[in-house]
């Protein structure tokens, strides 16, 4: 243990502004890249459920039994 | 001298839409074959693809029932492209877009020829115009004389009526018929009717390619 | 019809039988053609030129007169500005071609594209870089010099623009395609003219100082000589790209 | 070799492997930087020149590592987008850039602040960090032109080309820059070239080191599986799997 207690490891002798901010700023782009990949997934997996829901009601309004393949429509590259 | 172009179970996607897909090409000589389709439905990708512009399509290209890959070569130098844009470079004047043309094929024909083909295209006495101060219709034409300067067998002309008069376009058409005729090929596509002749045969794109393939 | 069967007939023979000399044929002419272009319109040759000058002229206003400092920061400033002023005419290298569809035609020329585009570079390079490089030895007379380093400047910018030209093409095939290139050719091309800006300063610097500077120049070569190699293929694949939209 | 790149062709084949490697690599990383962090910030001694500001290390060099490590990961993957038309890793590589783009710029701000308590000032053209800002351009040039084209396969490929042409010129300028800071200040202190370092120093870094490559690789499979869902959206096993996780 290079620090003997808690107020002395958060001062990092003297040089706690910059030791803490580049740490800070680490932290904070990590954890952000992993709460943006998870809202990502969910959004994709939100977006692909209401397209296959829309298609399916137009394939059923439009009285024909479409297999989920072949239909299309809608913008594919909406990201 | 054989000459065929032939496509199997010919596909492009583009960005996860199908614009064709499953389409079987048999092109010989002395045919004029005329794409048509809707707009978007890839006529003009699909003359890039027949035309080796484009890399990107799944299925199997064959010239004179070679690869495509390994007859590339000697397809490129059968081949005379004409696409939306003419290729005119307005800077230069008629002759000097036809002599660059020229250099690019590797072809011999001195001066006399440029100026026999622009003569034959409507276009006598505007040899040293510049090609900018020509109206559209010319500059079209100035491309157009490609095909009387370079006798190359395989035609592939996108839209070539485009901006061309009337008598243009009939003597354009004659041009193609007759060159079906003398044993040369021709792909096309275009909004203009061509007149039914025997050498005619049209190869239809549906929109989305629904009815092209599968 | 002048075109008779036997002269369609003929033609295929003639191009299975490879036209000798086709290449040297093609690369000429797309030489000569694009440098009849470009001097058909003096001013796009100019505007480079006038940039580079202004630029120059804004430095002394901007900072100060006093020769001893320009001096100082001469070889720097000549050098930036002359690859701003290059960069300036770029996006115009493969523009026209792809707008009225020659470009399309080069691509399906039997000969090797990256030669083709090579020709095309050379031209640039020959009416942007090279008239810079004969310019910047009076500019630098305006910013004070040293004497003895007006030579270097002069090579190491023309062996220096050939390097930024053929790097700077890629851009320009990358970005031919898009309506508003011009920018993102910048931001694309800048950052890897860096080891020619620092080799091409630092001859001048070194000149300045007295030092050798054979070795920068021979950097300068080995740079060009690099780029010579690969971005011909760079550039004929980009254009490839941008054809495709 | 070739029946794995065969296998890489089905993105169905990589959503179900990507799923088993995925928890590895997020414990791998969980754990290493943590462990590294724990240590590298409380434990290691502090340096007898720089005192508690060379902590920085810790995050500085990953970091520096992995701005590095990406751009090379583009290059390689837009290759193999543009040998053997795998839509995978151009789906990687769409992922990988901004990451890369921030980690470079973690690199640069930990650099800076570690300039204020070594040189004195907060910005210094030192040879690493201008090699670094050239890097955070180049990444931003990649993901500018990415997003330039209208056409996603276009996009892919020039970001491809883009990549290659800048991992070529990387050593080029990175030594170009070395030589032109040697050449205009004589080299007095370099925060991070350092010969000896005693083992309680870099056994921590070397831990934080693997750590951030095993985020990236965490994070790259788990960004990839996303974009496989939105580019693959029409395929059958892509709808078949929305119903099941509804």
């Amino acid at each position: 243990m290079a620090f003997a207690t808690l107020p002395e490891f958060l001062a990092m002798g003297g040089h706690a502004p910059y030791v803490w901010s580049a740490w800070g700023l680490t932290a904070v782009l990590l954890l952000g890249a992993v709460l943006h990949a998870r809202f990502e997934r969910r959004q994709v997996l939100r977006q692909l459920r209401r397209r296959v829901r829309r298609e399916a009601h137009q394939a059923g309004r439009s009285g024909r039994a479409q297999p989920i393949q072949t239909s299309r429509g809608g913008s594919t590259n909406e990201a | 001298m054989s000459l065929r172009l032939q496509a199997q179970s010919l596909a492009c996607e583009r960005d996860d839409r199908w614009l064709f897909r499953g389409l079987d090409l048999d092109i010989r000589a002395g045919e004029i074959v005329r794409v048509e389709g809707p707009n978007g439905s890839g006529k003009t990708t699909l003359l890039k693809i027949l035309s080796g512009q484009l890399a990107d399509y799944e299925g199997e290209l064959f010239w004179d029932e070679r690869p495509m890959r390994k007859a590339r070569d000697a397809f490129l130098a059968s081949l005379l492209y004409l696409g939306h844009a003419p290729g005119v470079k307005a800077a230069l004047t008629p002759l000097e877009n036809l002599a660059w043309y020229q250099a690019l094929a590797g072809q011999a024909g001195g001066e006399s020829a440029r100026f026999r083909a622009l003569e034959e295209v409507g276009l006598a006495g505007f040899e040293d115009v510049p090609a900018g101060q020509l109206s559209a219709g010319q500059q079209r034409r100035v491309a157009l004389a490609r095909l009387v300067l370079a006798p190359r067998p395989l035609w592939v002309l996108d839209e070539p009526f485009t901006a061309i008069d009337r008598d243009g376009v009939a003597a354009l058409e004659r041009r193609l018929v007759e060159h079906a005729r003398r044993g040369g090929c021709v792909l096309v596509t275009t909004h203009h009717e061509l007149t039914p002749c025997a050498e005619l045969r049209r190869i239809r794109l549906g929109g989305g390619g629904a009815d092209a393939g599968i | 019809m002048p075109a008779s069967e036997g002269s369609l007939r003929e033609g295929v023979a003639a191009v299975h039988e490879e036209p000798r000399g086709g290449l040297a044929v093609a690369v000429w002419a797309t030489l000569k053609r694009d440098l009849v272009m470009l001097l058909r319109r003096r001013s796009e040759v100019l505007n480079p030129l006038v940039f580079f000058a202004l630029v120059i002229t804004l430095f002394p206003i901007g900072i100060s007169p006093d020769p001893a400092l320009l001096a100082a920061i001469a070889p720097g400033l000549l050098w930036v500005a002359a690859l701003l002023a290059a960069l300036l005419s770029l996006d115009s290298l493969f523009r026209a071609d792809y707008d009225d569809g020659s470009l399309e035609q080069l691509l399906l020329t039997p000969q090797p594209l990256a030669l083709l585009a090579l020709a095309k570079v050379a031209v640039h390079w020959l009416l942007t870089g090279l008239p810079l490089a004969l310019m910047a030895p009076v500019l630098g007379i305006m910013l004070a010099l040293p004497a003895g380093s007006y030579l270097v400047l002069a090579i190491s910018l023309a062996l220096g623009s050939a390097s930024l030209s053929l790097i700077g093409a890629i851009g320009a095939a990358l970005t031919v395609g898009l309506s508003r290139g011009g920018v993102l050719l910048s931001l694309l091309v800048l950052p890897l003219y860096i080891p020619v800006l620092i080799f091409g300063a630092g001859a001048v610097q070194a000149a300045i100082l007295g030092d050798g500077v054979l070795a920068h120049l021979a950097i300068l070569g080995a740079l060009l000589a690099l780029a010579l190699i690969f971005a011909p293929l760079a550039i004929a694949a980009s254009l490839r790209i941008s054809i495709n939209g | 070799m070739w029946a794995f790149i065969n296998k890489l062709r089905s993105p169905k084949w990589f959503y179900a492997i990507s799923a088993r490697l995925q928890p590895w690599f997020w414990a791998a990383a969980l754990i290493l930087i943590v462990t590294g962090s724990v240590w590298g910030l409380a434990f290691a001694p502090a340096d007898y020149q720089q005192g508690n500001s060379f902590r920085i290390i810790y995050v500085h060099v990953p970091a520096a590592f992995l701005a590095q490590s990406i751009f090379v990961s583009l290059a390689v993957t837009g290759l193999v987008y543009m040998v053997w038309k795998i839509k995978i890793a151009d789906m990687a590589a769409t992922v990988m850039a901004p990451l890369g783009a921030a980690m470079t710029f973690v690199a640069l701000f930990s650099g800076a602040v570690w300039g204020v308590p070594t040189w004195g000032t907060w910005w210094m053209w030192d040879a690493r960090l201008t090699s670094m800002l050239i890097l955070l351009f180049l990444y931003l040039g990649v993901i500018a032109l990415r997003g330039a084209f209208a056409s996603r396969d276009s996009a892919s490929r020039a970001a491809s080309v883009l990549a290659m042409v800048g991992v070529i010129n990387i050593p080029i300028i990175k030594y170009s820059v070395d030589w032109w800071y040697t050449l205009h200040q004589p080299a007095t202190f370099t925060v991070t070239g350092r010969a000896a370092m005693p083992m309680e120093m870099w056994l921590p870094l070397l831990i934080m080191v693997l750590g951030f490559y095993s985020f990236f690789i965490a994070l790259t499979l788990m960004r990839t599986r996303s974009e496989i869902l939105r580019r693959e959206a029409s395929k059958r096993w892509v709808r078949e799997l929305a119903e099941e996780t509804t």
